[in-house]
Order: C-alpha cells, then structure tokens, then sequence
C-alpha cells in the first residue's frame, strides 16, 4: 500500500462508454476487489477511484464524467503522470457465503457503480451479473463481460427498467447465496430490502466524500462509520442499521444533506 | 485491574480515564463520537466548528511520514448551524464532550458560543493556534500573548462552561501565552495544536504533497516538544492541563503525566493504533501502574517536576 | 554512474557532491573530519568552537526517540586557542572545511574569526540558533531578525571567507531572519538548527532524560519543518542555501534541494544510517537521478517552486 | 540494547577491593565481553562501565573510586535505582587467534581494567592471566579467579613489578596465540609493542571520555576512531597506527592533553 502519493504513468487509455473512460497503469499492486485509491492531479485535487482493472503488472481506474477533477482527468493522454495512493478501505467478502466453492453470486450494478464490481466479477467463478444504466451509450464492459444482463431506463438496450425489477426472477431461477452491489444508492437500497426479505447474504460498496482515506478525519463519516476504513463495502447487516444509507450523506465542508442534494451538487 | 483508579479531572469535568479525542480527528459527527467513546475514551472534542460553513483545503489534506503526520485540513466544518443540529443530545455519546471552536475574531468566537448554548458540551475548547488556516489561530496572530489575552477576556463573558484554551507549539516562551490565557481568565490549557507548519515534497511530480503546500506536524515528531510545553506551562500557571501531542501508548501518556497534564489528547495514534488506540493506551497505563504501585492518576500528574 | 554530476558550489565553494557533514556530529577533531570525508561527504563543518573553551552540558546529553534524536551537548568545545592547534593543515582532510563559531556577543564572534585566520578553512557558519546552550543563540535572543542582522553585520567585516548564517527553525518567520542575515552581508544560509528544545521522561525515575531537561530535536521529525524553512527561504533572499534536517536517504537529500537548496546538511543520519550515511546517499541520488533522466545537481535546486 | 535508560534496582553490592565496588543488577542483557553501558544517576551525571559480572539473568558492573560519580555511586545500597543504557561498542574478537578451539590466550589487566577483562576471562577456555595492582589491597577477583597471576608495585602479593615484566617468560612457557589486555595506557603501550616484537595476535581496551556513547558528538575520538563505536576495543596493527595511543586524550570540552593529565584531571 502506498501512504504517500506514487506518480504513475499513464499507459493506456480506454473509451468505455460516451461518459465513462479507463485509466491504466503498469504497475503492480496489492488490491482487493471493492477497495479505492485516491488520485492525485497534482495542484488540482485527490479523489477517490475503484480499482476496474487488475493484474499481476498492470491496473486501471474506470472514470466518468462529473465535475472539475473528472474533466481534467478526462483530458489527460498516454504518458502523463498521476499520484496513487492506496488502496484503502474494506474489501468485498467473497469467503461470505455458505459453501465458497459452489457458491452463486449476483452481482448488481448501476451506471459507474460498475467500475467497483468489475475485478470482482472476474474473481467469482460462478455468478450472475446485472447491470443497469441510463441508456445503451452509458453501459460499461459489454465486451469484456459477455454474458452479463442488461437493462436500460429508456428500453435502448436489454430490458427496460432498473436491476433491481430482475431481482425476483432471477433468485428463482439461479437461486444465489449472495448479492454484491455498487450504484446509484436508491437502488442500492432495493437490493438491500430484496436480501434481507428473502435472507440472502448482500455486500454493497458506497460513496461518502473522502478526504484523509486513512480514517482521521472524519470527511466520510456515515453515522459510526468511517467509509474510508469500514467502509466502502458494508454488509446487508449494517445497512439495516446505517440510519444514513439511503438518506444522507455529507458534503465537503460537512454539511449533512439528502443524498440526492449529495449526488447533484458540485463541490 | 480494580486496584488502579484511572479517574482524573479537567477543571471541573470528571472524566472515568485520561484519555481524551483531540480536535479534528473523528470528531465530525455524534455518531463518531458516539464509537470513539465506545472505544474507551474518556472524553471527546468535536472537530473545531467556525461561525460560517468552511470548506477546507482540497486533497490531500493530510500526508503520513516516517515520523508521524502532516495536516492542513483547513478546518473544514459545516459552521455552527449546522453544528447545533449534529450535536444535539450529546447526553448519548456517554462521556463528558468538548466543544472545540475558532474564529477570525472576538466577534465570531461569541456568535459560535451562543449557537452553542442550551447544547450538552461539557467544556469549550477555544483554539487559537492552527498553523494552516488564513484568517484563523497562528495566521491570524492569534497564538501571541496579547492577542490570547485580548481573545480570551472577552470570551470568557461568553460561556458559563469550563473554557480550555488551545496553544500552539511554535512559540518558545508558551509559557508566557499561558500565563496570558490565564489572567485572561481561562479554566485550563490544552498544549499543543500541531508543529510548524511543515512540507512535504513528491520529488517525481517535483511538487508539495498538500494541495495547501504545508501543514502541521503532529504524531511521534510532536511528541518531545508537546511534553516540554506542558512541563513549561505546568510551571507557569496554576490551572490544569489537557496535553497533547505524539502520545500513541501508555508510556507516552504517563510520561505527559509527570510533565503536568491532568488528561491527555490524542488524535494521529488513530491512524498509527487504529480507533481502539484509546482503550489500548489505557490498558497500558493500568498495568504500569500496578507494576510500579501506583494507584491514582493524581500521583502522576506533574511529579517529573522534581522538588 | 558517469551520466550524473553530483558536484554543486556553495557561496562559491566547489563540492564533489552535496552532502555536507553538520556542524555538532563529529566534528571535534581533524581525524574525524578526514574519517567522514573518506566516506563520501561533498564537504565537512566542524563542530561549533567559541571563545573560551565549554565544559557542555552533563550526561546524558544525548537521546534517542522513535522520530529522532534530542540532544543538550551545550556546545562542549575546546575554546578558538586550542581549536586553532586541532584545526592546522586542512588540506589534509580532502574536502572543504566549514568553520562554524559561536558567541554570546559580537565580541566573542570577532576575536574567534581573527583565530581562525591562516587556517585553511573553506567557509565561515555562524550559528544563532542554538536551542539549548544559556548566553548563545536563542536563549541568548541571536535567532530575532533584529538581532541577526546587527551580529552578521559586523561579523561580515571579520572575515574574507564565504559567510553562511545558521538559522532556527523554531522561528514561523524563518524568511524574514534570512532576509536580515542576506542584507547583513551574509554570503549564504544554513536552515536549520535543531527544533524545540523538546523534552523526554524517563517514567520509572519520573525525571527528565537529558541531564539539561530539555535539548534541540533533530533527524526525521524534524524533516518538514526544515523543508518549509528552505523552501520559503528559497521564496524570500537571492543567496543560497545549505538545506540541513532529517536528511537520511537519497530522496530526502533530492526533496531539500528541490525546495531550494544548493547543498545538504546531514547530522542524525550517522547514528541512524552509520558514517557511511555520506556515500550511501550519494549513491540513492545517482540511482534516482539516472532513472529519471536528470544529469545535475543545478536541474534539481528550486525545482518544487512551481512558476 | 537499551537506546533509553532503562531504571534497574541494584540487587546486591560486593566490595572488591579498597577502592572497589560491584553492582549487581538482576537483569538479562545481551552483551559481549568488552563492550560497556552507560551508567546514569538521575540529576547527576551518566558515565560508561564495564560489564564484570554476565550470566543469564543477572549483570553487574565494578566501579572503582574516582571522583564525583563514583563516589555517589559507592554510597548507594541494596534497592536504589540507577539507570542503564547499552551495551554499546566492539566487543573483543574471541574467534581470532589461530586456532579457536585449542587456542591459548593471555590475559593481561591492571588496575579496575580488570573489569572490562572478567566475563571475557570466562569465556576463555583455556588462557593465562596476569593481573597487576599498586598493592595488595587493591588487586580484584583473586578468589575468582583462583589461578590468576599477580604482581604488585609494592611486592605485597605476587610478583613485585609490573605484568609485563611477566609476559616474556610467560610467552616462552604458553606459547599463547593471542593477548587481550586493559589498564593502565602505558601499560598497555608496553604490551602491544611486546605483541608487535613476538608477532602475536593482540586486542586492548581503550579509556577515553564518552558523552553521546552512540557515536555522533565525537567526544570519544580518538585520532580518526570513535571509541564508543569503532571502539573500545582495538586491535594491535590499529594501535600501532594510532598516534594518540599512549600520549594523547580529550577531556569533556574536548580539549586534547597528555594521557597523564588526562587521567589525573578531575572533570
Ligand atoms: C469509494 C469510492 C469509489 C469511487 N469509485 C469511483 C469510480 O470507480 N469511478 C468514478 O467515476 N467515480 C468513483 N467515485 C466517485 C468519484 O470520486 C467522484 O465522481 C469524483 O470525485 C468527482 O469529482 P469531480 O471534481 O469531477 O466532481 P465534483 O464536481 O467535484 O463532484 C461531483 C460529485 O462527485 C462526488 N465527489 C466529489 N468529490 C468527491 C470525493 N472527494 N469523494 C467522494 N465523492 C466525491 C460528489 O457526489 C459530488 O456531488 C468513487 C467514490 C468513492 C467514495
Ligand atoms: C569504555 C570504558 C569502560 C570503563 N569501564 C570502567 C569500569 O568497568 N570500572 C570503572 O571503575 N571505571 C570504568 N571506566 C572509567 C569510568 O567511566 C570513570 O572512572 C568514571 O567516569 C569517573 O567518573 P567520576 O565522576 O567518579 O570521576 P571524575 O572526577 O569525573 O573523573 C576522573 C577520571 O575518570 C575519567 N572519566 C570521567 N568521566 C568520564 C567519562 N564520561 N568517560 C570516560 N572516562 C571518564 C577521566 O579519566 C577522569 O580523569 C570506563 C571508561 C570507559 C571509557
Ligand atoms: C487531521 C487533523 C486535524 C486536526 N484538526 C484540528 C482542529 O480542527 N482543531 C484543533 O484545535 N486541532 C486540530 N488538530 C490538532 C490535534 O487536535 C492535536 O492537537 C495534534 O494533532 C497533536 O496531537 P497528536 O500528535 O496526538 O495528533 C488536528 C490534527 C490532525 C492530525
Ligand atoms: C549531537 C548534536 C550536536 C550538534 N551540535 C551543533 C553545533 O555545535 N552547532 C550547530 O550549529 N549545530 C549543531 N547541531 C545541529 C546540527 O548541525 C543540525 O543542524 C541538526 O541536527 C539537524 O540536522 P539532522 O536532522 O541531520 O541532525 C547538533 C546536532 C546534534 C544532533
Ligand atoms: S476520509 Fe478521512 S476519515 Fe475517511
Ligand atoms: S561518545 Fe559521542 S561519539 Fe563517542
């Protein structure tokens, strides 16, 4: 793990989706599926990113369009340079379900949510993937995961509607011991209530602001909880009890606000 | 572990162990509080709150090194409104709460007590002495003897509470910045904000790891400096001390107990020790003092002062 | 390793490479300046000599800690008179020598620059920064702006040689003291002194380590701070610096002269690392400088003051 | 190795001789004959001492009557407390002469050097020892080391003279591969030029004033050797080029004098 910032070059950049594009570095590094790096643009800013891609000499960081640091990032080409720190965090419990070996997955994605589920889904032998998004343009990795289901809001791609609609039919069909999720929170929430009405074991990954990563300031905070270090992936459990989850989140400076206040607002 | 009575008192606050969350560190929320205090604390402060909404430095505001950490966080806090709705009902954190506050100047620190009162701070905890904040503590000549003197007078009108105020380690004769905070009329000094400011550089990007290019020092590198400004102040004045600064173990605690502290800070061992650092110093310092028989932090405090 | 030119020059002195041993560590003698100088350091400073001859301080003097080293040696020196007998045919040690002297008045300093005329001395240092020696430095009030820009003033008339002022880093202000020593006529500064003082407990005697209580804090906690002295000196006079706190590694030396100095200063590092700590760096410097395609030492200096 | 002080209660005290006393701590130290620690009396001074007594659990130390220190030290009793710091320095070379195993040593002390020479003496399989004293009264370990020689400048006991008046003789009996030796300078002197005459392997223990004791205030230097590291320990052939050897020492300001003055001079 890196304390301090290491600068790394850019090697690759890959055009995900008309929002989303990939950063990747040849270097190798310790990772866990869920857990972030912070990324520094020197005299910009730092900001927290999951890891999308891993391999043994190699890794890459999934970013969509958003605001000031996600716009400069988006303009950097091969052969520029980044800070990486990390990686931090808690990672996803993939030793979670009854029996490993045999053990069925589902793992549900929202819009860039996938970027965190992506080296996960790699790693479980045996699961089923769903991923939602707005609109065909912003569906990310159709390639690299063929048989991944797919709906869209506005019926552009796969069906139409959001993940958590397969859930049911899914469960009946593959009857799966567990459900990792990472997106759009609202949804997140859906699944949580889906896990815990049909008592399956469910992780989600959340996004709080971040700052210190290395739990001391208290930036990203939720309830009890510091996201940077119990967090960012939480169990079905914890959720039920994180008054939090769903509802709100805190701004740089802060301030507690609704989530989707959180969500929109530029900082 | 019954034979060692770990209690001590803070100008009036009776706190169960002397471990005390420093300012800035966790303190951003009651539900942090809440799981600090679960972790063994004796008392804890809340991240300084400021009159209006502060953004703070952007990223990185905090970098760790070899020997300890580097910060300029630049009091990012939600402002004192906000503030009164977070920390409602402190009855439930279970241990005595600091009030931390700063600001540009007399007129803010007022404003922020009254949104304080009717809350269920234990003590307020006037910082002047961050090194990193234009307008505010050592930017704002706010760490000097007359400018403390000036401050605290009049804030002192302004709570009924307790009154700490926090001094930085910059000055060489803090004694003489104690002494002023005293006759100013405060109940206890807490020493010390962090060191410098400090910089660290990323020689590939060739530039100042903090967006902010400097920050303070605190963790191990603070740590001999902290325990001479207590031992310092301790000589100086007659109200007691919250010291702070580089204690990561029992050892260090006790240590910051014989210099003259009735109750010890601690907020980098978070990062070092993890949130259970607080229940694991404690731990320490009780089979210290069983070993050494000593049964009271009273006999600790101030006995490196030999007669 | 024949790609990179490790030499720089300092007020005009010529180095091999840039790591400097600092005044205080070794320096007593010539056989030890000569014994450093064959591990690979650019240049040596001996340690301080004053007027009369110093007893220093009582044992323990010196204190290892977890972030560094505390020392009070109080300045022990054998007086100018036999320091002149130590210090004859300096050409035998291989490197530039560096005088530093010490005084408690502008008297003291002038009477030591005429002993050490004739001697084959490559630069004067003069040291206002002591932190734990009575009638010298900052106890003695030489670390102010005021102060350092009267003693240099006269001092600067003494003697021929380049003229480096030592400053402490316990000053926020740093800039302003090196702005008076620039306009006082010195040739160059050396930033910095040891931090503090700071103080250490020994619990179980429940009294300080150091025999003086307190003393200066030196190696890795220091490193910031004397990185944020050098790179806002750097922002504030033309003349060039000797970058010297906590410098241990290759990296650490680079960073210094990335904030703004023209050579390094290392001291601690000989406990922690050996005295083999001067080509050890070295080395580290060549290696990194190799990789990333930097052939000189001139290409590093300044270079994290972005434009 | 203790870096800070480390408070021991002196456990037992042993008058040796007129003039000197040995405190036992029961402690374990790691420790190799020839190495010192450093001895503190909080609010007084901290002055480096031989180890003379090392086993398992237990160390002491023989401190003979010199001055300030030493005094206060001698006025201490059973369950007072000092504090110790070390061990530090190179330690005498006991794999060095020829052949280990068989190899015969001889050990030549005078005065209290004889301290930094006992626990080496008994890990010595098979040596000769000599030990010399002003007088009878002042000779250490004699029932110790039961067949140890002595000579006194008075005669009292043993041999009258000095030991190297000794060593001749003894060389043409022992034929011994080596000579380890500590005392008095001069005495010292005499031995390695002896050593360098017959070819012998030869190590002495130097005296010279030590502050820091861990290698960074240059108090201990002696010509280009810090006594406290490079030292106290030092072979023949360095000796041999050590110009201080024998003539010079600094005191605690540094100031370099004859070894005469050095010894006499109380600091
Ligand atoms: C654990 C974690 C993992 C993440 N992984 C990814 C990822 O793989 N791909 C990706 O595109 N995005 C990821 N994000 C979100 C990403 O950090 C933000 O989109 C990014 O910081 C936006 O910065 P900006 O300046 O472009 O936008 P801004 O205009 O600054 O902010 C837009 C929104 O981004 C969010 N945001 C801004 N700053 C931060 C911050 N410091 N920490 C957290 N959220 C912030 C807020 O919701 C804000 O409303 C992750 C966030 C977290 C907490
Ligand atoms: C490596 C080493 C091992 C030693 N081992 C022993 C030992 O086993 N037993 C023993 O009795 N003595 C030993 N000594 C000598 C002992 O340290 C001094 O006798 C003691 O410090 C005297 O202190 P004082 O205040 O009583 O005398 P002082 O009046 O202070 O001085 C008397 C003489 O003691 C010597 N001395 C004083 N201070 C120091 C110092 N800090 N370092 C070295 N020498 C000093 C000087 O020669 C001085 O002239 C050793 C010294 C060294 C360097
Ligand atoms: C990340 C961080 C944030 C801090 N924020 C504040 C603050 O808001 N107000 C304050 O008075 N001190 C603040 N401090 C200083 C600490 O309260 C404490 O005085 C200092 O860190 C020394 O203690 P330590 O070495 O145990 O960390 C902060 C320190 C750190 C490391
Ligand atoms: C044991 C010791 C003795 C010192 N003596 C002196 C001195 O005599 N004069 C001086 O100007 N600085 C003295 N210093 C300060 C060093 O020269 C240097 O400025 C400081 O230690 C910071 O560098 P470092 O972290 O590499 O040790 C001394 C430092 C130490 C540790
Ligand atoms: S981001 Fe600082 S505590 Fe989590
Ligand atoms: S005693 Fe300090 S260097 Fe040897």
């Amino acid at each position: 793990m890196h304390l301090e910032p290491v600068m790394m070059k850019i090697e690759e950049v890959i055009l995900e989706s008309n929002r989303a594009r990939s950063f990747i570095f040849k270097k190798s590094l310790e990772y866990q599926p869920g857990q972030f790096i912070m990324l520094w643009i020197p005299r910009l800013d730092e900001k927290p990113f999951s890891i999308s891609y891993h391999g043994k000499d190699f890794f890459g960081v999934t970013v969509a369009l958003k605001g000031r640091f996600t716009q400069r990032l988006h303009g950097m080409k091969v052969g520029e340079w980044v800070g990486i720190r990390g990686p931090f965090g808690r990672a996803f419990n993939l030793g979670a379900c009854p029996e490993p070996q045999g053990c069925r997955a589902c793992v549900v994605g929202g819009g860039v949510g996938m970027a965190s589920l992506a080296v996960l889904i790699e790693k479980l032998e045996n699961s089923v993937v769903v991923q939602g998004a707005r609109t065909t343009s912003e569906l990310l990795y159709c390639n690299r995961f063929k048989d991944m289901l797919l709906c869209t809001e506005d019926g552009s791609a796969g069906t139409k509607g959001v993940p958590t609609d397969l859930l049911e039919d899914l469960y009946r069909h593959y009857k799966f011991d567990a459900i990792y999720t990472c997106g759009p929170e609202a949804m997140m929430v859906k699944v949580s209530e889906f896990a815990r009405e049909y008592n399956i074991y469910m992780q989600a990954s959340l996004e709080r602001y971040i700052k210190c990563a290395v739990g001391v300031c208290g930036q990203c905070c939720c309830n009890g909880l510091r996201l940077c270090v119990e967090g960012p992936v939480l169990e079905g459990g914890t959720l039920e009890k994180l008054e939090d989850f769903g509802r709100y989140a805190r701004l740089g400076n802060g301030c507690k606000v609704p989530i989707g206040t959180y969500l929109g607002k530029k900082t | 572990m019954a034979k060692v009575d770990l209690s001590t008192e803070l100008c009036g606050v009776r706190l169960q162990n002397p471990t005390v969350l420093a300012s800035g560190i966790l303190g951003t929320s009651k539900g942090m509080l809440k799981a600090v205090a679960l972790t063994g604390a004796g008392a804890v402060t809340i991240k300084s709150l400021s009159l209006e909404p502060l953004p703070g430095h952007n990223n990185p505001i905090v970098i760790g090194f070899e020997a300890g950490m580097l910060n300029a966080v630049g009091y990012a806090n939600p402002g004192i409104k906000e503030g009164v709705k977070e920390f409602s009902n402190l009855k439930e954190v279970g241990v005595p709460v600091i009030a931390s506050i700063i600001g540009r100047d007399v007129g803010d620190f007022m404003k922020v007590l009254e949104g304080l009162r009717g809350l269920d701070f234990a003590a307020v905890e006037v910082s002047l002495s961050c090194p990193h904040t234009p307008g505010y503590g050592m930017l704002a000549g706010q760490n000097t003897p007359e400018a403390t003197k000036e401050i605290v007078s009049v804030v002192r009108k302004g709570t009924g509470l307790p009154l700490l105020v926090k001094l930085s380690p910059n000055i060489p004769e803090i004694g003489r910045v104690a002494r002023a905070a005293e006759e100013a009329g405060a109940d206890g000094i807490t020493a010390v904000n962090t060191l410098g400011p400090g910089m660290l550089i990323n020689i590939e990007a060739r530039q100042p790891i903090l967006d902010f290019k400097v920050g303070g020092v605190s963790g191990p590198a603070l740590r001999p400096i902290a325990l001479r400004c207590v031992y310092d102040i301790y000589k100086t004045v007659k109200i007691p001390i919250l010291g702070v600064g580089g204690i990561s173990t029992g050892r260090h605690a006790i240590e910051m107990l014989m210099a003259g502290a009735y109750a010890v800070g601690i907020g980098t061992a978070v990062y070092s020790r993890g949130i259970e650092v607080f229940g694991k110093v404690c731990q320490e310092m009780e089979e210290w003092m069983e070993a050494n028989e000593c049964t009271s932090v009273k006999e600790l405090i101030g006995s490196a002062h030999a007669p």
